[in-house]
């Protein structure tokens, strides 16, 4: 190469490198641009300072633990125990946690020496070590306290308000109510409420101690309990997921066996005509394009809320998808089996049957097995929207804001049954294509 | 028996088979050698009616074949069997069910969807596996078979349907030389043991010579030479190939004899 | 040469056998397709029937009414067609949010889903040792539901669209993770080992030598995502977060009066949907053939 | 028509815990159970919206409606249901109020302070939380109840409870619900809403303050469709109207709140609520 | 210069190198030879460090290369430039970019990322390929270049790199007879101009005899002869390979002129 077509080379190349480096930079460059017209688009600066850290602290605190509520109503002096302060989860009539004590002055052991007692006549009292004891009286609508005027950060006081907040627990004071909250790990009553006989009673004790219900076997009786717990439901929650995995088990198959029979009608090698075939690809664009989310609300009119309607939106949407993916696929088959099994003399569902179900099975059964598993995520969404499945609990559960023990509880199940339905498709995978004959 | 009048197939402009004349009196074997494009593979899809003729007609013990339609058709197509170059098989069945397809011509279609078979045509078919040497390979999958094996079970499913006439287009071509060997002795066999007619679509001039009682040279379309092997001279061979003379026969070889000519190492064939 | 035949009965085992053995494996067949199929149809059956029982409205009685709903709102629709225009123009800057929502979203999560793929697949592994890691890691963000995250952030970050964009990335992520380590495990080595030979970091040998091969199906992958994270965030914009799937569902909810706007909402959505369907599948086919040749 | 019912389908009203709504109901099913003698069901659409749709096409039997989606559902088939009974407060009344609210240390005391902030209403389909605020909120402000044209923004959060909890929250800045206005505002009054979200832990009252009141709106009536057979209707209208008497404490989970019972009521009193939706359908 | 003592590699069992010693105290071009498995390339990917040893040590200018970790293991590599059978380049990438990616350790990560190769780099880069007589494929794809061309733009990588040592690891086993000899004679040539070490794999040999100055014959991971190209005898290769009396050298070779001793056509080397 003489020294001119190398000079003329090196040139080229620096070209080609600036070009290059041109595409480098450009599109970071491009995408930055993006993302700092996303940053002021989506307001992030001011929700970085709307954010809500407390909410996450709450969030945190309460998926692992739970709190019991002592309150006094302090119109008629009546004291009530309930876990997270809720009607389900009331100690019955005359029972009450064992930190509690005293008849008249009832008092509360919050434990490390924090103890809150009530007093006759609305009047509080809180021992808070290293800090003395904070009076309290609750007088119509206000509050009146000793505090002094500069208060601790975990001390908030109005004179209709008071919240203390310390480690081992937290004491909020209106005029109407005082209230305790006494904080402990775990999910409390998730075997069993306080009305069951088996509350608070071991594995053991239930399974070989002695009959506890005269009425009931031990396992029967606590199974049944279990089952029917009013504070965690857990009967209502199984059906709930049945219903979400009936939701994309239904939709999918019914999909499949609708999509197989229309994707020939779409599919050029078995279609030849072209009306019927440009017809039907337009069908399949029409209800993908549509999306299960509209779906899901115009069959709501027809079929009323509940897992049905669901299943037939997941069905719709997928017989469009599927549609396409079979009749791309059945374009696709090999000639020379269908050939094969044509010159013995075959009839036409024959050819079908065997010159091209066993060729293309193979592609269908696990692109159907594929979208079993992602409809059952689909399900979990549809069912917030039409009033079914886990789907709803857990919107519904987040919505109200404060069971996140439950939420937690809901999303640890949704991600169980996801992936058991990955783990279940890829095991059917395996089974009917590694073996099956068409 | 069979009589093939003025068959012609175009292909828009393109004319594959020129008016063909073709009369076989008697069940015999027959080999159509000729190079590639000159209209074997178009001819023989004719016979078996998986294409249509554009002229001309096929009469088979004086029935017109070229006029069937629907079940007369495929009627038709179970006598006239039909083995490929490629096997046309389907792969992930097993051997048995794949001779089976032979007869779902004769089976009711609801019966066959869900793969239901008479028992006795289980026997048979699995004796006819036996007969072709693979009875052992009855209930492997089709894929999991090597070539030549691959072409018995497709012998074996044209053997199935009981025909009358066995058509083969290029059996041997995607099968080496030891195999070629077994599938051209396997239709010599069931040609003079059956008295089936058969015939083979080849492209080599030996094999037609040594399995062919009768052999049809076909050059752009049109039949250049119908006679016996021992018509078959060097010159008539270099007019059907239409090649200079630089020809030579064993450039087209694909026997194990001819091979053996030459310095490579002596296979055994095991079945 | 010829007696091959003979060669092979020999070989045969007893004739019956075959034959016995055969007839065995066929019933054996028939009895597990026939179970199959049976145990099919009764999941079928019985799952038609407990969720027809489950739903308020039975699927007979209801399949009449289908048309019911959307004609309602296409007669309302056709009879203020003239506001139509005007109704899309209102609405466009929801569905803008809507797509922004899912191309953020997209870029975060395929940025995610690369490096963790790549840190989840065997031979190219920076820390072979932390691979299951990585896998279930991915496994566990793909299996989350969109919605689950998204209505979580919202109770922390307040509403709009970045709890919904957050969501939508960390599910991406995990599900791309996975799509890109199937192509990223069927990647030639070849060029790797020779970047490694230079001297090149592990960070150098990704970029260079097993990006350029996967770059095609990666594209593809992510395209498909996009369109389907556009879904996503209307989907999400129903539950909560903002958007178009906001505007339709009070739209909807309203009813009568607004179904002008649900249908102008509709065939927003509808048409950017059948839009990036139409791109994606073509610029995919596109990709996917580029690399046969 | 008077064909038997092989089964019993009541709608709750969406904007509340699903879990909390069926509990609340629970006593209402094994009630109705019992009374008809065919399974009842319950069913909690995310929205008001799934109620009404459930109603028209004929797939819920039965549902407590708030006045404006009783209108939605009259506006679109009036002979799809028949109202037969109102919930009556303790002072013997059938109104109820929305409320405008904001929290007490946003600086909120009226309306005006929400100038250019943001203002929550809750589903589309709620008399309180949308239909008559969007009426008598711009008659207060002058202006309408565009985005931008008075409030900043204004949003629809989806139900009662989520206005509530956004407001606390500090999401929107103010934002309008339903109480009965008796009672104590520290108790969240004596029915509705906040009552709901005080009984269920969610706010305390104390946070939060009212800001506007609305006139008077007519509680929302019980219906039945219209197509169920006539003794169907006797017994569930015998059953929902002796509840209180039956089980208060049932009645209470049922009307949201203390009551004395269900009285008869009948389209009459609705009318000036079809009216008002359908002049928000007119603009 | 080049100390390599006791250095062993095991996999599992299998011991693929067994304490190999080999001193080079001169930028020689040595060649190793052996049968497939001999462990030429386990040694060669150990001393390139691309793998560990199990065992022994290397040294190089007396610093211990087995010990380095981390950058320094990857500055070694940079100096020990290495050579593949199948070229391991990026194949999508152009040759320039092939080639620059022989300074990969001298940049940082964010440079190369973005391209940034100085200008110098760049014009160096098509110096390299010009002395390879492949400057004009510079732009191209490095795909879309022939196998010989491919192997140069290793070539030119390695050179690229700036290394005391350039090792090979049967650089011309998956070329035909003329490439391979274009590009040993690269080698050959950068050995002799730039006075670096060439450790070259060959699996032939008389391409060993005729290129290198010393020749290490390997057997089952042991070293059984290092020694001139003249010590290598017939007999000794016969050792080495363990073969028997028939083993004809020209059955290991590559070479043009072997080949031009059968009938095989003369080709014209075209740079
Ligand atoms: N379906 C078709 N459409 C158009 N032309 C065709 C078609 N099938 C065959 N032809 C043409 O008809 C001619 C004869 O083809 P045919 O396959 O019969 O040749 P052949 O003798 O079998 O050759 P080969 O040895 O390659 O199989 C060829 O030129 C071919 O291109
Ligand atoms: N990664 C590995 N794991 C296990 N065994 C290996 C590995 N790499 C090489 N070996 C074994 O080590 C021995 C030496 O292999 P090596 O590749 O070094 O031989 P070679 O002389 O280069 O042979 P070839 O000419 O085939 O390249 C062989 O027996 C091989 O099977
Ligand atoms: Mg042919
Ligand atoms: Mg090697
Ligand atoms: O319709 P309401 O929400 O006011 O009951």
């Amino acid at each position: 190469m003489t020294s001119l077509d190398i000079q003329a080379s090196k040139t080229h190349a620096e070209g080609l490198f600036r070009r290059k480096r041109l595409f480098a930079f450009g599109v970071p460059a491009v995408i930055l641009v993006y993302f700092a017209y996303i940053f002021f688009a989506f307001d992030v600066p001011g929700l970085v300072q709307r954010a809500n850290m407390d909410n996450a602290r709450t969030l945190t605190s309460d998926i692992w633990s739970h709190k019991v509520h002592v309150t006094r109503d302090n119109r008629n002096g009546e004291i009530s125990y309930a876990v997270e302060g809720e009607r389900k989860g009331e100690y019955p009539e005359g029972k009450r946690p064992a930190w509690v004590s005293g008849a008249d002055v009832i008092t509360v052991d919050l434990g490390g020496d924090t103890i809150v007692r009530f007093l006759p006549d609305n009047r509080t009292e809180i021992d808070v070590p290293g800090f003395g004891s904070v009076e309290a009286q609750a007088e119509g609508r206000t509050v009146t306290t000793n505090l002094p005027s500069d208060l601790p950060d975990w001390i908030n006081a109005s004179d209709r308000r008071v919240a203390i907040a310390t480690p081992e627990g937290r004491i909020t004071l209106t005029g109407s109510k005082t209230e305790v909250f006494n904080y402990f790990a775990g999910w409390e009553l998730f075997w069993f409420t306080f009305d069951s006989p088996y509350h608070g009673m071991g594995f053991g004790q239930i399974v070989f101690g002695e009959q506890i219900d005269p009425e009931r076997r031990n396992i029967i009786g606590a199974m049944s309990d279990f089952w029917h717990n009013k504070m965690w439901r857990h009967k209502d929650i199984a059906w709930a997921l049945g219903e979400t995995i009936l939701m994309a088990f239904l939709g999918t198959m019914g999909a499949a066996m609708i999509a197989l029979p229309l994707a020939f009608l779409a599919a050029k090698r078995f279609a030849p005509v072209m009306l019927l075939r440009t017809a039907t690809r337009r069908l399949f664009d029409f209800v993908r394009g549509v999306d299960a989310l509209i779906w899901t609300v115009v069959l709501a009119r027809a079929f009323g809320p509940g897992p049905m309607t669901g299943a037939l939106a997941i069905l719709i949407t997928d017989t469009g998808t599927f549609g396409k993916t079979f009749s791309e696929a059945l374009e696709n088959v090999d000639d020379k089996q269908i050939e094969g099994v044509t010159s013995t003399g075959a009839k036409p569902l024959q050819r079908y049957r065997f010159g091209v179900i066993p060729q293309v099975m193979p592609v269908l059964l696990a692109q159907v097995l594929y979208f079993l598993e992602s409809n059952t995520r689909s399900a979990t969404i549809i069912g917030a929207i039409t009033g079914g499945g886990i789907g709803l609990m857990l919107t519904q559960a987040i919505q109200t804001q404060k069971d996140w023990e439950e939420v937690a509880y809901y999303i640890i199940l949704i991600i169980l049954m996801v992936m058991v339905m990955d783990w279940l498709s890829g095991w059917l995978r395996g089974k009917l294509i590694g073996t099956k004959d068409g | 028996m069979l009589s093939i009048n003025g068959l012609t197939k175009r292909f828009g402009d393109k004319i594959a088979v020129d008016t063909a004349n073709i009369q076989i009196n008697e069940p015999a074997m027959i080999g159509i050698i000729g190079r590639s494009g000159a209209g074997k593979s178009t001819l023989l899809r004719m016979l078996n009616r998986l294409s249509d003729a554009s002229d001309g007609e096929i009469l088979f013990k004086n029935e017109d074949v070229t006029a069937m339609r629907g079940a007369a058709r495929r009627q038709w197509q179970s006598r006239c069997a039909m083995i490929f170059q490629q096997f046309n098989l389907v792969p992930r069945m097993d051997v048995v069910s794949n001779v089976l397809h032979g007869t779902l011509n004769r089976r009711s279609t609801l019966a066959t969807m869900f793969n239901l078979y008479p028992r006795s045509d289980i026997h048979k078919a699995i004796d006819i596996l036996d007969r072709l040497g693979i009875a052992e390979q009855a209930p492997k999958r089709a894929e999991a078979l090597s070539g030549g094996q691959q072409q018995r079970v497709a012998i074996a499913r044209a053997l199935m349907q009981d025909p009358a006439i066995i058509l083969a287009d290029e059996p041997i071509a995607s099968l080496d030389p030891m195999n070629a060997q077994v599938v051209m002795q396997s239709l010599r066999d069931i040609h003079e043991e059956d008295g089936r007619m058969v015939i083979a679509n080849l492209h080599t001039l030996d094999t037609a010579r040594r399995y062919c009682d009768r052999v049809i040279g076909m050059r752009d379309g049109r039949i250049v030479f119908d006679g016996t092997p021992a018509q078959l001279t060097t010159g008539v061979a270099r007019d059907i190939y239409g090649a200079g003379s630089d020809f030579s026969e064993a450039a087209t070889s694909t026997e194990i004899e001819t091979l053996d000519r030459t310095d490579a190492p002596k296979v055994e064939a095991v079945a | 040469m010829t007696a091959t035949d003979t060669t092979g009965r020999a070989a045969t085992p007893g004739l019956g056998d075959i034959r016995e053995s055969y007839l065995a494996q066929v019933g054996r067949r028939r009895l597990y397709s026939g179970l199959a199929l049976l145990l099919f149809v009764v999941l079928m059956v019985s799952g038609f029937n407990i969720a027809d029982d489950r739903n308020a409205g039975g699927f007979w009685e209801g399949l009449h009414q289908i048309g019911d709903y959307p004609s309602e709102v296409l007669a309302e629709a056709w009879g203020k067609r003239r506001d139509l225009p005007s109704l899309i123009a209102k609405f466009f800057p929801a569905l803008v949010e809507t797509i922004n929502i899912a191309a953020v979203s997209t870029i975060i999560g395929a940025v995610g889903g690369l490096i963790l793929s790549l840190l989840g697949t065997r031979g190219l592994a920076k820390w072979p040792r932390l691979i299951p890691l990585f896998r279930r890691f991915s496994d566990t963000l793909r299996a989350i539901p969109e919605i689950v995250i998204a209505l979580v952030l919202i109770f922390i970050l307040g509403g709009g669209p970045v709890p919904a964009m957050i969501a939508i990335a960390l599910h991406t992520a995990g599900a791309l993770a996975k799509m890109f380590s199937e192509v990223a495990e069927n990647a030639d080595l070849k060029p790797v080992e020779g970047l490694a030979s230079t001297g090149a970091t592990w960070t150098q040998r990704m970029l260079l030598g097993v990006l350029p091969q996967v770059a095609p199906n990666y594209v593809s992958y992510t395209l498909l995502r996009f369109e389907i994270n556009i879904r996503a965030s209307a989907i999400l914009g129903f539950v909560g977060a903002g958007g178009l799937g906001y505007e339709l569902r009070n739209a909807m909810a309203w009813g009568p009066g607004r179904f002008d706007e649900a249908a102008a909402i509709f065939v927003l959505l509808f048409g950017t949907i059948v839009f990036f369907d139409q791109i994606s599948s073509r610029y995919r086919n596109r990709l996917t053939e580029g690399q046969a040749q | 028509q008077d064909a038997k019912i092989t089964e019993f389908r009541i709608g709750i009203l969406g904007g509340e815990n699903a879990q909390d709504r069926m509990n609340n109901y629970a006593c209402m099913q094994n009630y109705t159970t019992e009374a008809l003698g065919v399974e009842t069901k319950l069913f909690a659409p995310a929205d008001y919206n799934g109620v009404i749709q459930g109603l028209l096409g004929g797939t819920i039997d039965m549902a407590w409606l708030g006045a404006s989606s009783y209108a939605a559902t009259y506006l679109q088939d009036p002979e799809a249901i028949e109202p037969v009974l109102v919930k009556q407060n303790l002072d013997g009344s059938i109104g109820y109020h929305s409320i405008g609210f904001a929290r007490v240390d946003s600086g909120i005391e009226a309306l005006k302070d929400v100038e250019g902030k943001v203002f929550g209403f809750g589903d589309p389909n709620s008399t309180s939380g949308y239909l008559i605020p969007s009426i008598e909120i711009p008659k207060a402000t002058g202006a309408t109840m565009e985005s931008g044209d008075y409030f900043g923004e204004v949003k629809f959060t989806g139900g009662h409870e989520q206005t509530i909890i956004a407001v606390a929250n500090g999401d929107i800045d103010a934002g309008v619900t339903w109480a009965d206005a008796q009672g104590e505002w520290e108790d969240g009054y004596n029915s509705g809403a906040l009552r709901r979200a005080v009984d269920a832990g969610l706010v305390d009252m104390n946070d939060l303050q009212q800001i506007w009141m609305s006139n008077v709106i007519p509680e929302g009536p019980v219906v039945l469709r219209a197509d169920l057979p006539a003794d169907v209707k006797a017994t569930m209208t015998e059953l929902v109207d002796t509840l209180y008497e039956r089980d208060a404490e049932c009645a209470y989970g049922v009307a949201a709140g203390d009551t004395l019972g269900f009285v008869p009521v009948t389209h009459k009193t609705y009318e000036s609520i079809v009216a008002a939706r359908q002049s928000v359908i007119g603009n």
